[in-house]
C-alpha cells in the first residue's frame, strides 16, 4: 500500500518514456498510445484517492530508498501524505484525465506529444503535492512548470500562444530561482532539507531576520504560480492562448497547487517560528482580498471567454488565499472545499468555452452573441457551471465560502467576497445568456479587446458539424461532479472529516512526529479549535443574494442599451479597460519588475508585522 | 571574507533581474535568466563551504577528513541541469516568436498579444 | 511604463530586494562554517553505507536519487517540448536535399575550414571516451552520467562543428534519439520501480555493494543509475542541437 | 603564504570575477558578444566552484554553462539573424522582413 506513494509519480513518468519512444511503432494505430495516456492518468486518480482514504484517519509517510531518520536527522527524501494533500493531487489527476478524453477528438495532430507533456505533468502536481522536502518541492514544481509551458505554446502557428508561453515560463523562473534562493538560505542555517526538520530547528532558536526572508522567498515562486496580486500578470496571459483542455488544468489545479504550497510552508515549517499569528493573517488577507477585487473587476470588464475566465480564476485564487489566511481549520477546510467545487465548475466552463471555439471558432463574446443557440446542450452544461461559479447552493463553491465566511465572523469579509461573487458570476451569466439563449444586446465592442478575441482561430483541424461525445461528456461530469463535491459536504460526517483534515494539516506537532518519528497522530492537538462546520442560515442567504445579484447583473450588462433612464452609450466597467490595458501590457520587463517590488514590499510588510 | 560571498550573490541577482527589466532583446532576456539563476549555484556552495575542508571524495584521502558539504553540491548538479533544460525551451519559444512576428523586442510582442 | 519609469519603479524595488538579502545573510552562520547536521552526516556514512567514495554521486544517486528523477524528466520534457514547439508547421516545406555537398555547407552557421574541421574531427573519438568513462564512473571520481553525458553529446556537435551536418543527422535520427532518451530516463526509474517489485522502498539500493571502495563495480544501483543517466542526458542534448539545426535546416529552404 | 590564506585568496578573487562577469554579460547589448561574455561568465564559476571544493560542479558548470549553452545560444542566435549565407541568397525568412504568419482568414 505503502509504495502507491512512488507509484502515483513514478508510473507516469515511464509511461510518458514510453509512449515517446512507441510513437513511430505506433504510427498506424496511434489511438493505442492515446488510450494507454489515458488509462495510466485515471490509475493515478485512482491510486491517489486509495491515498486519501488510507490517510484519512491519520498522516502517513514514505521514505525513498528506505532512508528513515536516525536521532532526527533526514538523510533521505520523504512522501508525506493526508487528506488534504493526497486529494488535492487526486483532484488534479481527475481534471487531468477528463482534459485527456476532451482531447481525444481535439488535436488530429501530434497528439502523442501532448499526452507525453500531460503525464510529465501530472507527476509533477504528484511529486510537488506529497513531497516532504523543500528541495524535492523544488524539482517538482520546475517539472510542472517546464511541463506547462510547453503545454501553453502547444499551438506554435498561432500568434498568442508563444507570446503567452513566454511571459509564462520567464515569470515563473525568476519565481522559482528566488525560491531556490530561499531554499538554500534555510539550508545554509538549519542544514536540513527535510520540512519537519527545519521546523524543529527553527522552532527551538530565537526568530531570525533569516527564517522571515527564507519564507518570503520560498513563497515567492509560489505566490507566482497562485497568481496573487502583484505576482499574478502571467497569468491571463497564459491562460487566455493555451489550449483549452489545459486551461482546466491551469485555472482548476496548478494555481491552487501554488496557494497549497504557501499554506504547506506556511503550517508544517515556519509557522510556529514566525509567531505574530494575528499581523501574519492580516498581510495574507490584505493579498487575498486584493487579489479577489482586481480579479473581479477585470474579469467583468472581458469579451474574451477563455480570458474572462482566466481573470475569474485569480479573482477565486485571492478568496482561496484569504481562507488560508484565516489561519483557523474551518478557513483551511473552506477552502479546500472550495478549490474543489471551483475546480470542477471551472473546467467544465473551459470546456464549454473550448465546445464553442470548436464548433464557431471563436471565443469573442461580442461576436458570439445569440450564436451558441446551435449548441443547446453546451449552453445547458456552460449555464449551469455558471450558476456554479456564482455560489448556488449546494455546489461545492458555496458551502466553501460560507466556510470561510463563517470562520472570519466578519461582515466587511463576507461583503467584500459577495461582491467578488457577484462581478465573477455576473460576468460568466452574461456569458452564457448571451452566447447561448441570445438574451438582450450583444455586450459593445471595445475595438482592441475584440481584436484580441478574433485572434483566437479554431484549435481544433476542421470544424466539425457535431460536438462528438468525447468533449461533452467530460464537461457534463465536471459540472456534476462540481454540485456532487457540495452535496457530499452536507453530510456531517463529511464535513467533519474535512475540518479535522484540516486541523491537522495545520497542527506541526503533529507533523514532525509523524514524519521524524513516524508517530502515527489521528487527531489535531489542542490550540486548533475545530469549529462546526455546517450550514448556516447566513451561508444560505448570502450564496442566494450572490446568484440573484450575480443573474441581476448579468441581465443589466445584457439589456443596458434598453434601459431608458441611462444615458446611451456608457458601458458598464468602460474606465477599467485603461486600467487593464496599463497593467497587463504584455510586457515582461513589466511584470519582472512587479515581481521585484511585490517580494520588496512584502518583505517590509512582514517586518512590520514580525516586529 | 565573511560576507562577500553573499554580496555577491546579491549583487549577481540584481545584475540579472536589471538585465531583464530593461533588455529589449529576448534573447538578452534568456541570457540575464541564466545570470539569475547562476546565483543560486553561489549561494548554495557558498553555504555549504567549510574552511579547510577537502572536495568530498574519499578515493585516496582517508575518511573523516574535513570535507565541504556535499549536499550542497548535488543540488547545484541538479540546478544546472534545470537551468539547461529551461534555457533550451525558452530559446525555442523565442526563435518561434522571431519566425511568427519577425522581431524579438518584448514591447513589439505584447502587441501581437493573444 | 515607459522605460524611464520602469527603470526607477525596479531600482526602489530592487533596494528593497537588497534590503531583504542582507537581513537574511546576517542570520546565516559566517562563510566557511557550514553548520550540519545533513551534510556532516552524510560524509560519516556515506561511504560505510553505499560503498561510493565520491559521496556527491551517493547523494545524487542514492540519498537524493529522487530529486534525481524529477531532474531527468525535467530535461526529458524540455526536450519533448523543444520537439513540439519547433515541430514542421503548416505551410513550411522541408525539401529534400538535392545534393550532399551542397546542404552540408548551407547548414554550416559559417564555412568552416579544414584550419576547424580537421582537430574537430580528430577530438570525436577521445571525446566520446572522456564521455564514457565519465559516466560509468560516477561512484568514485568527482564526475557521473550528467557531465558524461553533456560530453559525450559534444562529441556529436564536434562532429557538426566539422561540417559534417548530414554525418550528424544520418548519426542522429530522431526516433532512435527518442528511443535512447527514453531508455535513459525510463530506466533510471525502472531501476527504481525494481525495488519496489522486490517489497522494498522505491530506489532501494538492492544490488551488490562490492568489496572494495571506488571500484567499478562498487555501489549497487548508484553505477548503474549514472549510467542511464548519462544515456538520458547525451540524447537529450543532442536531440535540443539536432531540434535547432532542424530548424535551420527548415528555415533556409521553407518557400 | 599558508595554503589556507592562498585559497581565500583565490576565493575573494574568483568572487571578485564572476561579480564582474555577471555585470559584462548584462551590460553586453550585442548577441554574439553575449554569448561569449557567458560562455567567460561560465569559466569564471567554475573556477570559483573549484575553489570552493566542488569538482563535480565545476565539470557541469564548464560542460553546459561554458561550452553547450553557449553553443545552443549562437546556433539560436544564428537563426534569427540575418544570415550572410551566399549559398542561399532568396531567403525567404530573411528577418528583415516582417514574417507573414500562415494564418487562416478569419471567418
Amino acid at each position: 500500500m505503502d509504495q502507491l506513494y512512488a507509484l502515483s509519480v513514478t508510473v507516469p513518468l515511464v509511461a510518458a518514456a514510453v509512449i515517446l519512444a512507441a510513437r513511430p511503432l505506433f504510427a498506424e494505430h496511434r489511438r493505442v498510445l492515446d488510450l494507454a495516456a489515458v488509462a495510466v492518468s485515471a490509475s493515478v486518480a485512482v491510486m491517489l484517492l486509495f491515498l486519501v482514504v488510507r490517510t484519512y484517519g491519520a498522516d502517513s509517510t514514505y521514505w525513498f530508498a528506505g532512508f528513515r531518520p536516525v536521532h532526527g536527522i533526514a538523510i533521505g527524501i520523504d512522501f508525506e501524505a493526508g487528506p488534504l494533500s493526497a486529494g488535492l493531487a487526486s483532484l488534479g489527476a481527475v481534471l487531468l484525465t477528463g482534459s485527456m478524453v476532451f482531447s481525444w477528438r481535439y488535436f488530429s495532430r501530434v497528439g502523442t506529444y501532448f499526452h507525453v507533456l500531460m503525464l510529465t505533468f501530472l507527476a509533477g502536481m504528484t511529486g510537488f503535492c506529497l513531497t516532504g522536502d523543500v528541495f524535492d518541492l523544488f524539482v517538482w514544481f520546475e517539472l510542472m512548470g517546464v511541463s506547462a509551458y510547453a503545454l501553453t505554446a502547444y499551438r506554435p502557428e498561432e500568434r498568442g500562444p508563444i507570446q503567452g508561453a513566454l511571459n509564462f515560463a520567464i515569470t515563473n523562473s525568476v519565481g522559482a530561482y528566488l525560491s531556490l534562493t530561499g531554499i538554500a538560505l534555510i539550508y545554509g542555517r538549519t542544514g536540513a532539507l527535510n520540512m519537519a526538520q527545519i521546523a524543529v530547528y527553527v522552532n527551538h532558536h530565537p526568530p531570525s531576520g533569516l527564517v522571515v526572508i527564507a519564507f518570503l522567498l520560498i513563497i515567492t515562486g509560489l505566490l507566482v504560480k497562485g497568481a496573487i496580486v502583484p505576482f499574478h500578470f502571467w497569468l491571463a496571459d497564459a491562460h487566455a492562448v493555451a489550449p483549452t483542455p489545459v486551461c482546466v488544468l491551469f485555472s482548476g489545479v496548478m494555481v491552487e497547487l501554488g496557494l497549497y504550497g504557501i499554506a504547506r510552508m506556511y503550517w508544517s515549517v515556519f509557522g510556529a517560528a514566525l509567531g505574530h499569528q494575528a499581523a501574519i493573517s492580516r498581510v495574507f488577507l490584505t493579498l487575498g482580498l486584493l487579489t479577489a477585487v482586481t480579479g473581479a473587476l477585470f474579469c467583468f470588464r472581458e469579451r474574451h471567454v477563455k480570458r474572462l475566465l482566466a481573470f475569474s480564476t485569480i479573482s477565486h485564487a485571492g478568496m482561496f488565499l484569504a481562507g488560508f489566511a484565516l489561519l483557523t481549520p474551518l478557513g483551511l477546510a473552506g477552502a479546500a472545499l472550495y478549490v474543489a467545487g471551483h475546480a470542477f465548475v471551472k473546467g467544465a466552463l473551459f470546456l464549454g468555452a473550448g465546445i464553442v471555439l470548436h464548433r464557431l471558432r471563436s471565443v469573442n463574446e461580442t461576436w458570439l452573441h445569440g450564436r451558441g443557440r446551435r449548441l443547446p446542450v453546451t449552453g445547458v452544461i456552460f449555464t449551469v457551471a455558471a450558476f456554479g461559479l456564482a455560489d448556488l447552493p449546494p455546489f461545492g463553491t458555496f458551502l466553501g465560502k460560507g466556510w470561510i465566511s463563517g470562520s472570519a465572523a466578519a461582515p466587511w469579509l463576507t461583503a467584500i467576497f459577495l461582491v467578488c461573487g457577484v462581478l465573477v458570476g455576473g460576468a460568466v451569466l452574461r456569458v452564457a445568456g448571451g452566447v447561448f439563449y441570445g438574451l438582450g444586446d450583444p455586450p459593445g465592442e471595445d475595438p482592441q479587446m475584440a481584436a484580441e478575441a478574433n485572434e483566437e482561430t479554431g484549435e481544433t483541424d476542421e470544424a466539425r458539424q457535431r460536438t462528438p461525445l468525447s468533449m461533452l461528456a467530460p464537461a457534463a461530469v465536471f459540472a456534476a461532479l462540481g454540485l456532487a463535491t457540495g452535496i457530499a459536504a452536507l453530510v456531517p460526517r463529511v464535513a467533519a472529516g474535512l475540518e479535522a483534515a484540516a486541523a491537522r494539516f495545520q497542527d506541526q506537532h503533529a507533523y514532525i512526529a509523524t514524519v521524524l518519528n513516524g508517530a502515527t497522530v489521528t487527531r489535531a492537538g489542542p490550540g486548533h479549535p475545530v469549529a462546526p462546520a455546517g450550514v448556516t442560515v447566513a451561508a444560505v442567504v448570502t450564496a442566494l443574494c450572490s446568484v440573484l445579484g450575480a443573474a441581476a447583473l448579468a441581465l443589466a450588462a445584457l439589456y443596458w442599451r434598453r434601459l431608458p433612464l441611462l444615458r446611451r452609450g456608457y458601458e458598464p466597467g468602460a474606465g477599467l479597460t485603461v486600467a487593464i490595458r496599463r497593467f497587463q501590457s504584455g510586457v515582461i520587463n513589466d511584470y519582472i519588475t512587479w515581481l521585484v517590488a511585490g517580494i520588496a514590499a512584502l518583505g517590509g510588510l512582514l517586518a512590520v508585522a514580525i516586529h | 571574507m565573511q560576507i562577500v560571498p553573499f554580496l555577491v550573490v546579491a549583487w549577481v541577482v540584481v545584475a540579472g533581474l536589471y538585465g531583464i527589466v530593461t533588455s529589449r532583446d529576448l534573447i538578452h532576456q534568456i541570457i540575464c535568466l541564466i545570470v539569475v539563476q547562476s546565483s543560486t549555484y553561489v549561494l548554495l556552495l557558498g553555504v555549504g563551504y567549510v574552511t579547510g575542508g577537502v572536495a568530498p571524495y574519499f578515493y585516496d584521502i582517508p575518511l573523516h577528513t574535513k570535507a565541504v558539504d556535499p549536499v550542497v553540491q548535488a543540488l547545484a548538479l541538479t540546478d544546472v541541469v534545470v537551468e539547461a533544460a529551461v534555457t533550451a525551451l525558452l530559446l525555442s519559444f523565442a526563435i518561434q516568436a522571431h519566425k511568427r512576428f519577425g522581431t524579438l523586442d518584448p514591447h513589439e510582442l505584447a502587441e501581437f498579444k493573444g | 511604463m515607459t522605460s524611464r519609469q520602469r527603470l526607477w519603479f525596479f531600482a526602489v524595488a530592487a533596494a528593497g530586494l537588497v534590503a531583504c538579502y542582507l537581513w537574511a545573510f546576517a542570520g546565516l552562520p559566517g562563510f566557511g562554517h557550514y553548520p550540519g547536521p545533513y551534510g556532516q552526516v552524510i560524509l560519516n556514512e556515506a561511504v560505510k553505507q553505499t560503498n561510493a567514495t565520491g559521496v556527491v554521486s551517493a547523494v545524487n544517486f542514492e540519498y537524493r536519487g529522487f530529486d534525481t528523477v524529477g531532474e531527468e524528466f525535467i530535461l526529458f520534457t524540455a526536450a519533448a517540448g523543444m520537439s513540439v514547439v519547433l515541430r514542421k508547421l503548416r505551410g513550411e516545406r522541408e525539401r529534400q536535399p538535392l545534393d550532399e555537398t551542397d546542404s552540408a555547407a548551407a547548414a554550416r552557421p559559417t564555412q568552416t575550414g579544414s584550419a576547424i574541421r580537421i582537430p574537430a574531427l580528430l577530438l570525436v573519438g577521445p571525446t566520446a571516451l572522456i564521455g564514457w568513462w565519465l559516466a560509468s564512473h560516477a561512484q568514485a571520481n568527482p564526475s557521473g552520467g550528467f557531465q558524461g553525458g553533456v560530453i559525450l553529446a559534444s562529441a556529436f556537435i564536434l562532429i557538426y562543428l566539422s561540417g559534417e551536418f548530414l554525418t550528424f543527422r544520418r548519426l542522429s535520427p530522431v526516433a532512435l534519439l527518442d528511443a535512447v532518451e527514453a531508455v535513459g530516463a525510463a530506466g533510471f526509474a525502472v531501476i527504481g520501480l525494481a525495488a519496489v517489485a522486490q517489497g522494498f522502498p522505491y530506489l532501494y539500493n538492492y544490488l551488490p555493494l562490492g568489496q572494495t571502495p571506488g571500484a567499478v563495480s562498487s555501489s549497487g544501483t548508484i553505477a548503474l543509475i549514472s549510467f542511464f543517466v548519462g544515456l538520458e542526458v547525451a540524447a537529450a542534448f543532442v536531440l535540443i542541437v539536432g531540434e535547432l539545426l532542424g530548424q535551420s535546416l527548415l528555415r533556409q529552404r521553407s518557400a | 603564504m599558508t595554503p589556507a590564506a592562498l585559497m581565500d585568496t583565490l576565493q575573494v578573487v574568483a568572487l571578485l570575477l564572476v561579480g564582474a562577469g555577471a555585470t559584462a554579460v548584462v551590460r553586453t547589448r550585442n548577441r554574439v558578444r553575449q554569448v561569449l561574455a557567458l560562455s567567460v561568465y561560465g569559466i569564471l564559476l567554475a573556477i570559483l566552484f573549484l575553489a570552493f571544493q566542488a569538482p563535480d560542479v565545476t565539470l557541469s558548470e564548464l560542460t553546459v554553462g561554458a561550452v553547450a549553452l553557449p553553443i545552443v545560444l549562437l546556433l539560436a542566435i544564428s537563426k534569427v539573424h540575418k544570415r550572410a549565407e551566399p549559398a542561399d541568397p532568396a531567403d525567404p525568412a530573411d528577418p528583415a522582413r516582417p514574417a507573414q504568419p500562415d494564418r487562416k482568414p478569419e471567418r
